[in-house]
């Protein structure tokens, strides 16, 4: 999956590339009603699909890159050794299959046969090692969890007191082994992922010089079901079916990233593309329905989006406030009902479509004005004269923190109503753009700021925030522990179980305030066959099947 | 009859947001052959107005030629198309403006300016357009012809761009020269050489002129015929003598004496009193009669008409209504 | 006989010793009047206030109220606009929004014009150093694209805690950095050539005081072109405010604009299926726009003193 | 009554003459080249020129409008560019300048009656309660009507305005009035009512006048003595009638000549110059007149004639008288 | 001469360098950088990044370091786009500049011929529709023409493109590109003239009411040439001539690009690489366009200058 840098709670347009098959409720694909509509352009191409994405930059190096769309470019070029099925769980890649060693901490990777890089050459594990390698450069400036992981001599490597990382070992061409430190449950994954050609990336590499890499960025030498042909910068990104690819050639000839700016409708609409995503209002669906020429696919996107509490301050500390502050907000009426079943309310942190997701033993906090009020007086706020609530002569005052797009609008609009009903005093601001938000929040002069997270395709990352001090002001040493725990297993039923703990300990604590899962819907042609669509691996995944009829 | 051009009951009018105001006003007089016409009067009186109306370029929307005849070749300009009036225009009828300055075209050179009506009228091709215009700038006493054709108005002073105005006017040899306070702008010095310029052309060319001016020494030095307008009409009118000489009108007698003249000087000078009426509140009267010493009571209700007397010597006053009558 | 006593002997017969002063200002008014175009001008921007500001007084729907049971429903007999995706009323808050966009496009404008019309001044009258100085701040100003300086600023008066109530006045301010260096520029050029007309020079040889100078020789003198500046930039603020609100630093919702109500529906989906959305505060932009500015030429003709007599 | 009341001693004035994309100064304009003026109290100094020959430069400069280049200015005896920015203001009500536009010397914004009452507050001369009257006693003498007071400007006729502009001088009670053009924009009937007004008001105040013209013959009517200025530089200067009868300077003759007379058919032997008024920024050498004199001889070319003393109070620059 | 233009030349740098330093120190106060947007970065992962990117100097050393790069030519290496900034301005501002140009040119062309026509015609039926119209163009929210010129002649009548530069995953050459090139700008040109034609009508309309009061024109008239000569042979030029001067400062706006157009119409342009550099805080890009900016605006100035001094005959040197 793209590393996806933070985004804002809400974007009008949906996280590309990350649908997730129909769950929880929501009807399956429904299918295109009346083909003929097919627009003329679209008609006309016969053996390319065209799907939008937002200007890629051209960095199109796996963790060399700053910007989530040139992943999405980079995961069609390039397979990892281990993908995700649609649940998060470890399917093989190029990796064969992989070992883990009784203490779990030594994992042997096994490379299919014959596999060869889009440019003929053999891909071998001297390439797996070179790549771990690079990461561990200390003048990488990527976004990479390798180093995380945590490989023994890794740390050593980096600081320039080891030649080689002691950990990596090549057994022959097609084994390789990776021992680490500690047990680390995403580490095959993390581990598991694309592969650089030592050959083409690693010919001119020095330690701590990697700014030969750069010019390489345009040029890839890639191992993915497309090889790029062409980068029109601010136009589209072109690639042609891999004759390498270990799976087969992919069933279409070309594929093409047309460059689209947010939303996408007009292009779908007239052809120029093929395949959207759109938030899962009644409105696009009605829409999208009309049009007839599309297949939809609901989905729920593997994230969460929360309201952050500025847990130094004062009035947040108590626990009876925060939760106050949930239950006395119209969640439902925010985020399912204003925007027509896009998304629905969250109350832990993970979303409903990884393994992990439970709703046992989690409250709901449902719209409750008067709980709220209760809470609230229980924690000592009174109703002031001004219907403000005050304690201590300091008034509940909420400095509210949005980035500038209609779901705020829409939040400010319902939470200030809801808000002065239970006496707490709203105070919204809102920003231009995410920076100026987070750099706000990082300043600490906030009380509550709504943000989202990227894609989770591991529990523990939806929970690592409230970890050894990430989310300041909150410190439960039995989360800590727990999230230890669940990162030193590999069995997934054990790990639920821990997950289901730390979730209703965080639901009931609520260090910051769950709001909502986003739904959107997938709509592509449809004359498309072979479309399976999974939120956590991107169009990749089903890509190579992808056929025009 | 040698007439060049015949002015017949011209009246012009501007519209404005107050009522009309009627810059030329019921107006006959003609103009002969080879005879230089000077009209005097004070600023705002019409003068110009007049000469733009035979030359068909009152300008719009305010202002219309609301009525009257100029015959001129037969022809009524009044009465006749915007091409043929095209066709007259710098060619039978040529005019020259007060303001050398600002009356030539700033970014064109002199000499593409010259040859403008050369090619237009003429027919000539550039060559031979370039070739006449540098004559003309000869003609008109402007040394290094060639170079000043090629030189921009600004690089020339007043007196130099106003004979290059009339080199334009005269390049087409018309019948009629219109000139609208040609040297007012200029320096006395200067005044004298245009003045000498246009008289040596009217000399060989045989041309007439209607100079317009407010000068009554320019007059008495150029003029074979004066009319004087007042508020839009014409007061008097005659031979150069009989109005300087014999002078009736009493607007035209206060014009003669409040002029110092050197050598003649007086302890004051005589003035006329008060000023122009408003032309916007003119009634019918004689439009004098509020300044006038002599002021009579149907002066004050009745307008005097244009009546002629002895020696060609027209007027418009009360004060000779009966002596006319006798004539 | 001197004609200056026969007309004191005339004055001597008027009867009134000093008519009623006559007023340029009523002179304009007079003219506005017969001005068709101009005159249509300043009624629609009459009704347009009327309403804004008195309009929702009447309305039934109080301020910005949420109501979940009728979310986006298209104009009916309660609702003659419809209600938006929260249930709020349309036209109140289409009301509502004009008069902020309307007191946004004014304020701003005043300031602008305040600060473009102080600066100006001062470098035009005193000239040198002074004039260089605020000159090279406008010229920067003008060679460094807004956006960055409304983030900036955006950020500043947020670290500076200015209420967020208060964001309207920040638009305002963001308005006028952007517009001061323009008009301050025309100003001071205006005083450069005012200073140089005659009577100034006549004001210097009297040995007028030098603030009796600026404030009633200078200044009467460039009210018009202030007029006819302030006009027009009403009209580019409220049309700046809507492309702020484009960018997210416009008004703060849920207080409306018309600039954040457009923009709010700005998208395929509104635009086809709640036209009840867009429409309203696109039309009123645009006759506001078209109002003031048919009303600031129509004025510069009349105050334009070549136009007279 | 022979006291000096305005003394100007070889006074000069260069204009830059600013051009190309950087305003670089790329010559002078010799507006006025050494000029020297003395005029007595209750005395009609007229000083004659064609255009561009300087004499409104001269004016303000006297009256410090302009910087001086060189030369000395005494008003009163004071030396006027020895003086502060706020002397000198004060010094201002005693010479008051009038000027040739009626129409553009008025502000259009402001009452007449605003206009000529202002100056008399800012130098104290009357207070806000009995400004009316003074204003309306200076107008009055201006053969203003009191009717008019509360009139703008674009009110008036431009014999009118120049009227004003006279009685807002005069209301600063002045001694010395210089007078550029009075009235040359103005029709002649209204050009004898202004220069009476003129002559009047000297009798009644002994007004000294510096009367700035191109017309020889109103200068004949109106002055004790007569400077001709020809490119910035003072040819022939005279009390009236010596000049008028006996004028030894070329140009003079040449300028007298060429006034048109309104007597029709009068033959009169003329000095008909040549060529234009060469530029005051390149000015020939020697006698700046050489180049148009039909008397010239050598010296002039290459000599600046001596401005000297003729007898009778008569100087004159020139090499063959 | 040469003194002039290294007197000139020595002005321009100077107004750079204060247009340099202000752009840094503007940026610089801009909230945010580029790490601190990456919300899964731990703040040590944070703090090492921003000693490889340099941003955890002090500012006056980054600004030294910054200011001397670009006096040797080089604008920086982007942090988002992981390309030289130079270059990348050579892969967007030739779009934009594409664009501008066309938009330009026509929009200079109508007001031309629109204000020369409503001038002559003044207070006609025509000047006040034109008037009418030109107000009318001024006042519609960029961003909303745009959408509703989609909406209509892409989706809804399918007469042009919906957006983008070229047909998506074309491979035309030749005039067949020329033509796809062509069909996709029509609708931003429509756009960008409809905002832009208004004030410059105007201009171009009150310039040529003053130039046919002039005495000059009636000269013309009395020479008995034919109206069109007069009004564009004569009229027109002395109208143009204030007008070449605004000629110069258009320069900067060919190259800016259009930040609200390009990104409705997804035209591959700076404006809108420019934006969103700026919500990722991508510095080196972002002073680096802006500081380019800068640039052509002091050579615009400079041309208008040179302009003004060269095509009217009475400012000739
Ligand atoms: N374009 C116009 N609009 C309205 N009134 C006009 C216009 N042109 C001239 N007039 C009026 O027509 C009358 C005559 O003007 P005209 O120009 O003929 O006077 P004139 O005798 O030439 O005066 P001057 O000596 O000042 O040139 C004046 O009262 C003037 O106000
Ligand atoms: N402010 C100025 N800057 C530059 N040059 C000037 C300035 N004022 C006057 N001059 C020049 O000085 C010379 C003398 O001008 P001045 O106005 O004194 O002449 P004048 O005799 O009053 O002429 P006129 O009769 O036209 O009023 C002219 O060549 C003029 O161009
Ligand atoms: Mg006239
Ligand atoms: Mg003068």
């Amino acid at each position: 999956a793209p590393a996806a840098t933070g985004t804002p709670t809400v974007s009008t347009a949906a996280p590309q590339g990350s649908p997730a098959p129909a769950d929880n409720g929501v009807p399956g694909i429904i299918k295109a009603t009346d083909l003929s509509k097919i627009p003329e352009a679209a008609k006309k191409r016969t053996d390319t699909i065209i799907v939008g994405l937002t200007n890629p930059s051209g960095a199109f190096t796996p963790y060399f890159q700053q910007s989530g769309y040139d992943g999405n470019v980079s995961s069609v070029l390039f397979t990892p050794l281990v993908k995700i099925d649609k649940e998060g769980l470890p399917v093989p890649g190029l990796a064969e299959k992989w070992d883990v060693s009784e203490d779990q901490k030594t994992y042997t990777f096994h490379l299919r046969k014959d596999l060869k890089f889009s440019d003929g050459s053999p891909m071998t594990t001297e390439d797996v090692a070179f790549t771990w390698t690079l990461l561990h450069d200390k003048n990488y400036d990527g976004l990479n969890e390798v180093v995380e992981a945590g490989i023994v001599g890794g740390q050593a490597y980096k600081e320039g007191k080891a030649t080689s990382i002691e950990g990596i070992k090549i057994i022959d061409p097609l084994t390789i082994s990776v021992t680490l430190e500690d047990v680390n449950a995403t580490a095959l994954t993390v581990l598991g992922g694309d592969i650089l050609s030592k050959a083409y990336y690693g010919k001119d590499y020095i330690f701590g010089e990697l700014d030969y890499l750069k010019k390489l960025h345009e040029k890839p030498v890639s191992n993915g079901p497309y090889k790029l042909v062409k980068f029109v910068p601010g136009q589209e990104v072109r690639f042609v079916a891999n004759e390498y690819y270990y799976a087969g050639k992919p069933k279409t000839e070309n594929f093409i990233y047309k460059t689209t700016e947010g939303d996408t409708w007009q292009f779908i609409e007239t052809g120029d593309t093929d395949f959207a995503n759109f938030a899962a209002t009644t409105d696009n669906i009605e829409k999208l329905k009309k049009l007839g020429f599309v297949d939809m696919v609901p989905t729920t996107a593997s994230n969460y989006g929360f309201n952050k509490f500025n847990l130094e301050h004062d009035q947040l500390k108590d626990k009876r406030v925060r939760q106050a502050l949930t239950y006395g907000l119209n969640r439902q009426l925010i985020y399912v009902d204003s925007r027509q079943g896009a998304a629905t309310v969250a109350n832990i942190p993970s979303s409903p479509i990884l393994w992990s997701y439970t709703e046992e033993g989690i409250n709901p906090y449902p719209y409750d004005p008067e709980k709220a009020k209760t809470l609230l007086n229980e924690a000592g706020w009174k109703v002031g004269s001004d219907g403000i609530r005050e304690k201590d002569g300091k008034k509940l005052t909420i400095h509210y923190l949005g980035s500038k797009s209609k779901n705020t609008d829409i939040f400010i609009g319902v939470a200030r109503e809801n808000y002065a009903e239970i006496g707490v005093k709203f105070e919204p601001e809102q920003f231009p753009d995410f920076n100026t938000l987070s750099a706000k929040v990082d300043g600490g002069d906030y009380d509550m700021a709504s943000f989202s997270t990227t894609i989770i395709s591991d529990p523990s990352q939806g929970v690592s925030r409230f970890v050894k001090g990430e989310t300041k002001g909150y410190n439960n040493p039995k989360i800590d522990e727990l999230y230890a725990k669940g990162l030193a297993t590999n069995d997934v039923e054990e790990r639920k179980k821990i997950y289901h703990e730390m979730f209703q300990i965080l639901n009931d604590e609520l260090p910051i305030m769950f709001t909502s899962y986003s739904k959107s819907i997938s709509a592509y042609s449809g004359r498309i066959a072979g479309i399976e669509l999974n939120p956590l691996a991107g169009l990749a995944h089903s890509l190579p099947n992808w056929e025009l009829k | 009859m040698n007439d060049l051009i015949e002015i017949k009951n011209l009246s012009t009018y501007f519209s404005s947001s107050a009522g009309d105001i009627k810059a030329v006003n019921d107006v006959s007089f003609r103009i002969r052959k080879g005879e230089t016409v000077c009209i005097v009067g004070e600023s705002g009186c019409g003068k110009s107005i007049t000469a733009l109306s035979i030359m068909g370029l009152v300008e719009g929307p305010n202002g219309r030629v609301v009525d009257g005849q100029i015959n001129f070749d037969g022809k009524d300009l009044l009465n006749i198309s915007k091409e043929q009036l095209r066709q007259v225009r710098g060619n039978d009828i040529a005019m020259i403006f007060q303001e050398p300055m600002s009356s030539l075209n700033p970014v064109i050179t002199i000499g593409k300016q010259i040859m403008e009506p050369l090619m237009i009228h003429q027919k000539m091709n550039k060559k031979q357009a370039l070739a006449r215009a540098i004559e003309l700038i000869e003609i008109v006493g402007i040394p290094r012809a060639e170079q000043i054709a090629n030189s921009y108005p600004h690089e020339l002073s007043g007196g130099m761009l106003q004979r290059i105005m009339i080199a334009i006017a005269i390049s087409c040899n018309p019948k009629l020269l219109i000139a609208d306070e040609p040297t007012t702008a200029l320096d006395v010095t200067i005044q004298a050489q245009v003045l000498e310029t246009l008289r040596n052309i009217k000399e060989t060319s045989n041309m007439s002129i209607m100079l317009i001016t407010h000068d009554l020494g320019v007059v008495a030095e150029m003029a074979d015929y004066v009319i004087v307008m007042y508020s839009g009409k014409i007061v008097e009118e005659g031979e150069v003598e009989e109005i300087f000489e014999r002078p009736k009108h009493p607007y035209t007698k206060g014009l003669l004496k409040s002029k110092p003249i050197i050598g003649q000087r007086q302890e004051m000078l005589y003035s006329i009193p008060g000023q122009v009426p408003n032309p916007l509140e003119l009634v019918e009267s004689c439009y004098f009669h509020d300044r006038c010493g002599q002021c009579m009571s149907i002066c004050e209700t009745h307008q005097p008409k244009l009546k002629e007397m002895e020696n060609g010597h027209k007027i418009a006053c009360w004060l000779y209504e009966e002596e006319g009558q006798h004539v | 006989m001197s004609n200056t006593t026969s007309e004191l002997i005339k004055a001597k017969k008027t009867p009134q010793i000093s008519e009623q002063r006559t007023s340029l200002w009523r002179q304009a008014m007079h003219d506005v009047m017969k001005n068709k175009l101009t005159m249509s001008g300043l009624i629609i921007v009459v009704i347009m206030l009327l309403a804004c500001f008195i309009g929702p007084l009447f309305s039934p729907y109080a301020d910005n109220k949420i109501n979940p049971a009728i979310m986006n429903m298209p104009p009916d007999a309660k609702h003659w606009l419809g209600t938006d995706l929260l249930g709020r009323d349309v036209l109140t808050r289409f009301l509502q929004a004009g008069r902020i966009s309307l007191t946004v496009g004014i304020a701003s404008m005043i300031l602008s014009v305040f600060i473009g019309t102080l600066i100006g001044i001062i470098s035009g009258y005193y000239r040198g150093i002074v004039d260089q100085i605020f000159m090279r701040i406008a010229d920067l100003l003008m060679t460094i694209p807004g956006l960055p300086i409304m983030f900036i600023v955006g950020a500043l008066l947020s670290d500076w805690k200015v209420p967020t109530d208060y964001r309207m006045y920040m638009v305002m301010v963001m308005l006028s950095i952007i517009g001061w260096p323009g008009i301050a520029r025309m100003v001071r050029s205006q005083m450069l050539s005012l200073r140089e007309r005659e009577y100034m020079q006549a004001a210097t040889v009297l040995g007028l005081r030098d603030r009796r100078k600026l404030f009633n020789h200078l200044l009467p003198n460039i009210v018009p072109l202030l007029i006819v500046i302030s006009t027009l930039s009403i009209g580019g603020a409220i049309l700046s405010e809507s492309a702020l609100s484009f960018f997210g630093l416009g008004v703060m919702p849920p207080t409306p604009t018309w600039g954040n109500m457009i923009d709010a529906a700005n998208n395929i989906i509104d635009f086809e299926q709640h036209p009840w959305l867009w429409i309203p505060p696109g039309v009123a932009i645009f006759v506001t726009v078209i109002a003031f500015n048919i009303f600031g030429d129509g004025l510069r003709d009349v105050l334009d003193p070549k136009q007279k007599k | 009554m022979s006291k000096v009341l305005l003394e100007v001693k070889n006074l000069k004035k260069y204009f830059p003459i600013k051009a190309g994309l950087l305003n670089r100064t790329v010559g002078h304009v010799k507006a006025v080249d050494d000029i020297s003026i003395t005029i007595n109290a209750g005395e009609t100094f007229g000083l004659v020129g064609e255009s561009g020959s300087g004499k409104s430069t001269v004016g303000k400069t006297i009256l410090r409008l302009h910087d001086k280049t060189e030369g000395e200015v005494k008003f009163k005896g004071i030396d006027l560019y020895g003086v502060n920015k706020e002397e000198l203001r004060s010094l201002r009500p005693k010479m008051q300048l009038i000027f040739q536009d009626p129409y553009s010397s008025l502000n259009p914004r402001v009452r007449i009656g605003d206009a000529i009452g202002e100056v008399m507050l800012d130098h104290g001369l009357a207070t806000k309660e009995n400004v009316r009257d003074h204003v309306l006693e200076v107008m009055e003498l201006c053969g203003l009507s009191a009717y008019q007071i509360d009139r703008f400007p674009h009110e008036f006729s431009g014999g009118q305005r120049q009227r004003i502009g006279i009685a807002r001088a005069l209301a600063l009670n002045p001694d010395l009035i210089i007078a550029d053009e009075p009235v040359s924009a103005l029709d002649v009937s209204i050009q004898a009512q202004i220069i009476n007004l003129f002559q009047q008001l000297q009798k009644k105040r002994g007004l000294a006048y510096l009367f700035i013209s191109h017309d020889l013959s109103v200068v004949e009517h109106l002055c004790t003595r007569v400077g001709v200025m020809y490119l910035g530089s003072m040819m022939e200067t005279a009390p009236r009638d010596e000049l008028f009868s006996n004028p030894l300077h070329p140009y003079t003759k040449a300028l007298m000549s060429a006034i048109p007379v309104p007597v029709p058919k009068l033959k009169r032997e003329r000095i008909v110059l040549k060529g234009d008024i060469p530029s005051p920024a390149n000015p020939p050498a020697g006698c700046k007149f050489h180049t148009r004199c039909p008397f010239a001889v050598d010296i002039c070319k290459s000599q600046k004639p001596e401005f000297r003393h003729v007898g009778n109070d008569h100087y004159v620059a020139c090499h063959i008288v | 001469m040469s003194t002039y233009l290294l007197r000139r030349f020595i002005y321009m740098v100077l107004i750079l360098l204060g247009a340099s330093m202000l752009i840094f120190f503007l940026y610089a106060l801009t909230p945010g950088d580029f790490v601190s947007n990456n919300m899964n970065l731990s703040a040590e992962r944070k703090a090492e990044l921003r000693e490889i990117y340099g941003l955890s100097k002090p500012l006056l050393e980054r600004y030294m370091t910054w200011i001397s790069h670009i006096f040797q030519g080089d604008f920086g290496y982007s942090l988002a786009q992981q390309k030289p900034v130079l270059e990348l301005f050579n892969d967007y501002v030739w779009n934009s500049f594409l664009l501008a140009i066309v938009a330009t040119f026509f929009t200079w062309f109508f007001a031309v011929v629109v204000g020369v026509i409503s001038a002559y015609k003044q207070y006609s039926l025509f000047d006040t529709l034109v008037m009418i119209g030109i107000f009318a163009a001024m006042s519609i929210p960029s961003f909303f023409i745009g959408l509703f010129f989609i909406k209509i002649f892409a989706v809804d009548l399918h007469l042009l493109p919906p957006g983008g530069m070229t047909s998506t995953g074309s491979n035309a050459v030749g005039l067949a590109y020329v033509e796809d090139v062509i069909k996709h700008m029509t609708l931003p040109v429509i756009i960008m003239v409809l905002l832009g034609v208004g004030s410059l009508t105007r201009y171009f309309r009150s310039n040529m009411l003053d130039v046919i009061k002039q005495d000059y024109i009636r000269t013309a008239r009395a020479k008995g040439l034919r109206e069109r000569a007069v009004l564009y042979r004569h009229a027109l030029k002395n109208a143009m001539l204030p007008a070449i001067t605004l000629v110069g400062f258009e320069l900067p706006g060919l190259f800016g690009g259009s930040i609200i157009l390009e990104k409705i119409f997804n035209w591959p342009g700076i404006g809108q690489l420019y934006m969103s550099s700026f919500t990722v805080r991508d510095y080196p890009l972002l002073m680096g366009f802006t500081m380019f900016l800068a640039i052509l605006t002091v050579i615009g100035t400079l041309i208008s200058d040179i302009l003004y001094h060269t095509t009217d005959p009475r400012v000739r040197l």
